[in-house]
């Protein structure tokens, strides 16, 4: 269902990424492998988004590599540095950002090959009805939906997804979610989902990589990964648990009830 | 008073100033003597060489601006404030002077040179076109790149990580985008092709029924002073001008976005 | 002789005759005219930079001059082809009822001569009033005195348009305007000397000849027609029988310091 | 050739016929004329009163274009399309011909009465300040209502639901975050202020000491076949004019936000 | 803690609301207690910001009253529309836009009286620290943070919010919800919050207004309400149930089987 070209399919992206940021320095390491996907999950200020447009190209990094089967997208030390466009990234922004001056559809569209996907997604994710409307028009969920379709229309050889759930509603995220397996199965690309919510991440990760501060901090989610259900506090070092990055040293994690914790 | 009333008499305030410089144009003009000096053929001869030489400049000016501006907006290379700095030139030069440096150029070898291999230029229509021309690629390529700097960055990105090309992401963005801007700058182009003088009586003289544009035909009333033919004659520069940039405006204007 | 063309570069002023014996010679001889228009200095400037032009008729003397000094008019092709008197130019109707040169000192008019620095008319102007003026009578006209203006044409237009009461112009001004203007005669003593319209063949022309034909077309009995049917004198002798003296035609006068500033 | 190289291409081409210009313009010119031309006191004279009077009007029309473009640009009000045609009327006359239109109002009887009643306008300084600020207010609008035209109105949208009222919005959002194209269309109009011609000596005159910018001194050189003097008045009026643009632009446009 | 004026205590916020969309009309009724939470939940594209910015003022309804305490704020048979700044709303946008020429503590504090409760926001919510960053140069959940203190720093008469969890991680989510129990305490003002999700809805809410295509539909959030766990379908007449407004009939309403269905 979900195209893409036949050497992307046993690629592996791989990057080490460091990043001098306003109050700390992102550095993490992680690799995805094909038809995997990798959540990005941590407290807001993490430095999630940072890293996925680091991959995208969007961003130049300080410092690390980034690679993707055998091409290498950045180097620091030898100089490397791919034009976006020549990364085949499909990556669905966090402020779900269309084209303000085309319709929903040529939205969709943009960077497809095939009219048929299109309709099927917008269909699909139920705003054909709203297709000739410009985004400044339609609601937060459709413009999201919209940017998704965008993203999901196109042939990408690796999958970028900044919080794509925020502004939909439990049919939608199914609908999402569902559709992310087929991707999964049917054309096998790494995918990496950003999110700051464990559930989401617990739900559809193959593997999690939690990122506090810009260090991947693997205690962080302990504490969440224990059954539902009223918990006691939980204690961890390094990193400030509540995405404050300058605090460190011993802090209080916080111990969700349920997935909200109000 | 509000604001709200406070602006909209400013508004009115300008409209005032040139609807009182029209109408007092009005006080020397009298019926018959505008349809006769509007029907002559001297007169549709200026009227029409004004209109196209505009025309083609105003092609010509924004095609070079809209490269030049989408370079000076987004791409950082040696020489780009130099570049930039220079852009109000034609502004600051009066159009008069600016014809003499045209003049003076082609009075260096090199101008001389230029000309003896690509034809006369000086007292020609190119000449209209080549002095209406430097009065304005400045002036387009300044506003066109005000538009762009006002494009978010990230309409490019998403653009390019859609698997856009530069070329594309600006074809099928960065120009759509700034639509407004850009024909708003056209026609700011247009209209001041439409209305040169200075430099094109310099570079192209007066000549009638060869040079003589409808701002120079004004001037040479003026000199004459035959000031109701001057006035009729640009009354008939405001109607047909406006007219024109009314409806370039009605017909583009449409599809805010924002 | 189809093809062959002739470039004009000539004194606003002349417009109106000059363009009128241009379309009888075309129709003579199938040549074209091309008349360039402007200020008799600056078509000068306009011919020197582009070093084309096959004859010069500025709108007075001095720029002849100028021409000649520079090389440009070589001066044995020179001819004359009016005579201009001064005169002191008012609004149609006299409403501020000058009847002389001496009424322009009373206090509260407003006076403009054209600029002796670069119109001829304005050093016609300047002599009159250095030669007929006490002291005190000149500082009140420079009192009254509002501008110079930068032209012939606009001297005229200055009053057509009542920005000022009166000027000291041409007599053929009341030609150019006979709804606005009326013209005051000086009397005879305050008169100076007679202007003229002087007309070459540069040393640009491409074909001398030609060009000298137009020369001696415009002199010919039907090129001063037209002249005279436009208000000019066309000889000395009518020039001086509306003055009722005689006086010198051209010569050269230097303004005295105070007048230009440097 | 990519996208890039040729965006920068365009941008140096008109570079290249500006800076060709210029150059030409040093053919003309020798050391110690220039140092002497520009220390004479007329010349001081007309640089003060050129850049003096081009401030002054920028300020003016400025602060008139503002609120009117707010106006044009925000609020419907019946004869907003009339006023919004007009603004390109001072590019489409030529300033020779508005300046005649200048003096055509001042004399009739409105224009006459309101000079009898305000003071003397033509030929004086007060007529430089009027003619530019005739030639450059619509244009000033014009631009500036672009500008407005491209700022969200989510943005006043926020400002209104945090209590702000209309002038407070306009006044702390809209030309804040407009700042970078307002000073750019600030300095189109100072720059179209400080070589505007043909509109000042229409209806100031040209004396030297009293109404004589810098644009006319250049064009009573040309109009005495002083070519070199010319050149040098250009090159002088092109070196401050740019200058202090360019340091205008550097000290305003920093802080981008898109 | 948060203030308010006195007047503003006992005022109940009432609408009625009828607008013309794109695909169907926005036809609800509700009021709204001081001190009250009403959560406005339903599917994407249901009409939930329309329904908060009619309230704002930023747009105008088709028909209908709007009323607060004893002031009409819109009333479309009298004509009556209260501009948006004498409605003292305060309003967090679904797009939390701040302004971008202001840093992240100019935004807070851009209609507070008082910096001190600025600060005190700003540390709640942990971005005290970036407090001179741009907007741009922050992350998406620092920037809703911002924009929630914003509208908290104020003195408003009703609170509308529009899906402020969006972007917040749990700590944040925690911290909104704690400080809204607050001013429901200490300045009971409207709260009106708006989501897509009904767990969010469940938590918060003092009332629920489901809203559905435009139109209350109290049957929609029936199976939400059943305790989590394994649940079969369940049917509801009426109103497409997946935001899909053009649907009628029986449809299948989507049964979670935790918050998050995917
Ligand atoms: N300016 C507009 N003009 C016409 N129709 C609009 C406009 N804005 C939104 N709509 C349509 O009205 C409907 C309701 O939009 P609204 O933004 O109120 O939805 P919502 O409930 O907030 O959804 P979401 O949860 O996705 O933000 C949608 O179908 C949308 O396409
Ligand atoms: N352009 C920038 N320059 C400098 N610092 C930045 C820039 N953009 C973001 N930051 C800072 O870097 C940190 C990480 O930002 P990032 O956007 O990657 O966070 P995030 O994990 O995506 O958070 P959220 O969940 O809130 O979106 C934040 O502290 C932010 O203030
Ligand atoms: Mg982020
Ligand atoms: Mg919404």
């Amino acid at each position: 269902m979900y195209r893409s070209t036949a050497a992307a399919r046993d690629a592996v992206l791989y990057a080490r990424i460091e990043k001098d940021l306003k109050h700390f320095r992102l550095d993490v390491e992680f690799s995805c492998a094909p038809g995997s996907l990798l959540a990005v999950v941590g407290p807001s200020g993490a430095g999630k988004t940072t890293i996925i447009r680091a991959i995208a190209g969007l961003e130049r990094i300080d410092g690390g590599v980034i690679r993707w089967g055998g091409e290498t997208w950045d180097d620091v030390d030898a100089g490397v540095h791919v034009p976006v466009r020549e990364r085949g990234v499909g990556y669905v922004f966090q402020e779900f950002t269309l084209f303000p001056h085309l319709s929903i559809y040529r939205n969709a569209a943009y960077a497809a090959r095939d009219g048929k996907r299109v309709e099927e997604l917008l269909r699909m994710f139920d705003i054909w009805h709203i297709r000739d409307s410009k985004p400044h028009r339609v609601s937060g969920g459709e413009r999201q939906r919209c940017a998704i379709c965008q993203v999901l229309a196109r042939d990408a050889r690796v999958l970028l997804m900044d919080e794509p759930f925020s502004a939909l509603d439990a049919p939608n995220r199914r609908k999402l979610g569902e559709l992310l397996r087929v991707v999964k199965r049917e054309t096998p690309i790494p995918i990496i989902h950003v999110t700051h919510d464990i559930g989401e991440a617990r739900l559809l990760g193959d593997e999690i990589l939690p990122v506090v501060a810009g260090r991947v901090e693997p205690k962080w989610i302990l504490p969440f990964l224990l059954p539902l259900g009223d918990l006691g506090g939980a204690v961890c070092r390094r990193g400030g648990a509540e995405g404050r990055p300058d605090e460190q040293g011993e802090v209080e994690l916080p111990v969700p009830r349920r997935e909200y914790c109000l | 008073m509000t604001f709200r009333s406070l602006a909209i008499a400013c508004g009115f305030a300008v409209f005032l100033m040139y609807g009182g410089l029209i109408v007092s144009l009005l006080y020397f003009v009298h019926g018959p003597s505008f349809l006769q000096v509007l029907l002559s053929d001297r007169t549709v001869y200026s009227l029409v060489l004004s209109l196209l030489t505009a025309s083609v400049v105003t092609v010509g000016a924004v095609a070079v601006a809209l490269p030049a501006a989408y370079a000076l907006s987004r791409y950082r290379f040696p020489g780009r404030r130099l570049v930039d700095a220079i852009l109000e030139l034609p502004m600051i030069v009066s159009p008069v002077a600016l014809g003499a440096m045209i003049l003076i150029f082609f009075s260096t070898p090199a101008g001389a040179l230029l000309q003896e291999r690509g034809g006369y230029v000086i007292f020609t229509v190119y000449g209209i076109v080549l002095a209406q021309f430097v009065t304005t690629a400045g002036v387009a390529t300044r506003l066109i790149k005000t538009v762009f700097d006002d494009i978010p960055r990230r309409y490019e990105e998403l653009a390019w990580t859609l698997g856009a090309s530069e070329a594309k992401g600006f074809l099928t963005v960065v120009i759509p985008m700034g639509r407004r801007g850009i024909v708003s700058a056209a026609i700011i182009t247009w209209a001041k092709a439409l209305g040169e003088f200075g430099a094109t009586i310099t570079v192209a003289g007066s000549m009638a029924f060869h040079t003589e544009t409808l701002p120079i035909a004004i001037f040479m009333r003026l000199a004459q002073a035959d000031i109701e033919g001057a006035a009729v004659l640009v009354l008939i520069l405001i109607t047909i001008g406006l007219a024109v940039l009314f409806g370039v405006r009605a017909f583009t204007g449409r599809g805010a976005y924002v | 002789s189809w093809g062959a063309e002739l470039l004009v570069f000539a004194g606003a002023a002349a417009k109106p005759p000059l363009e009128e014996i241009a379309g009888s010679f075309t129709r003579r001889t199938g040549v074209t005219v091309k008349t360039t228009f402007g200020g008799s200095g600056f078509v000068l400037s306009q011919m020197a930079l582009a070093g084309r032009g096959d004859v010069y008729f500025p709108g007075s003397s001095d720029y002849m001059e100028i021409a000649k000094a520079r090389g440009i008019v070589p001066p044995q092709t020179e001819r004359i082809v009016a005579y201009l008197v001064p005169a002191v130019v008012v609004q149609k109707g006299n409403p501020k009822n000058i009847k002389s040169l001496h009424d322009l000192t009373r206090p509260g008019l407003r006076v403009a001569i054209a600029d002796p620095e670069g119109v001829c008319v304005g050093l016609y102007a300047v002599e009159i009033v250095e030669r007929n003026f006490s002291p005190e009578a000149k500082a009140a006209f420079r009192r009254n005195l509002v501008s110079y203006t930068d032209s012939c044409e606009k001297t005229a237009a200055a009053v057509s348009l009542k920005a000022v009461d009166a000027v000291i112009g041409w007599e053929v001004f009341r030609r150019w305007d006979p709804h606005r203007l009326e013209v005051i005669p000086l009397k005879k003593g305050e008169i100076a000397r007679i202007g003229y319209l002087p007309i070459g063949v540069t040393k640009f022309a491409s074909d001398r000849a030609l060009a000298q034909r137009f020369v001696d077309f415009v002199l010919s009995p039907e090129g001063k027609a037209v002249f005279r049917r436009h208000g000019y004198f066309i000889s000395p002798e009518e020039a001086r029988s509306w003055i009722g003296a005689p006086k010198p035609v051209g010569g050269e006068y230097r303004p005295p310091r105070d007048w230009i500033r440097r």
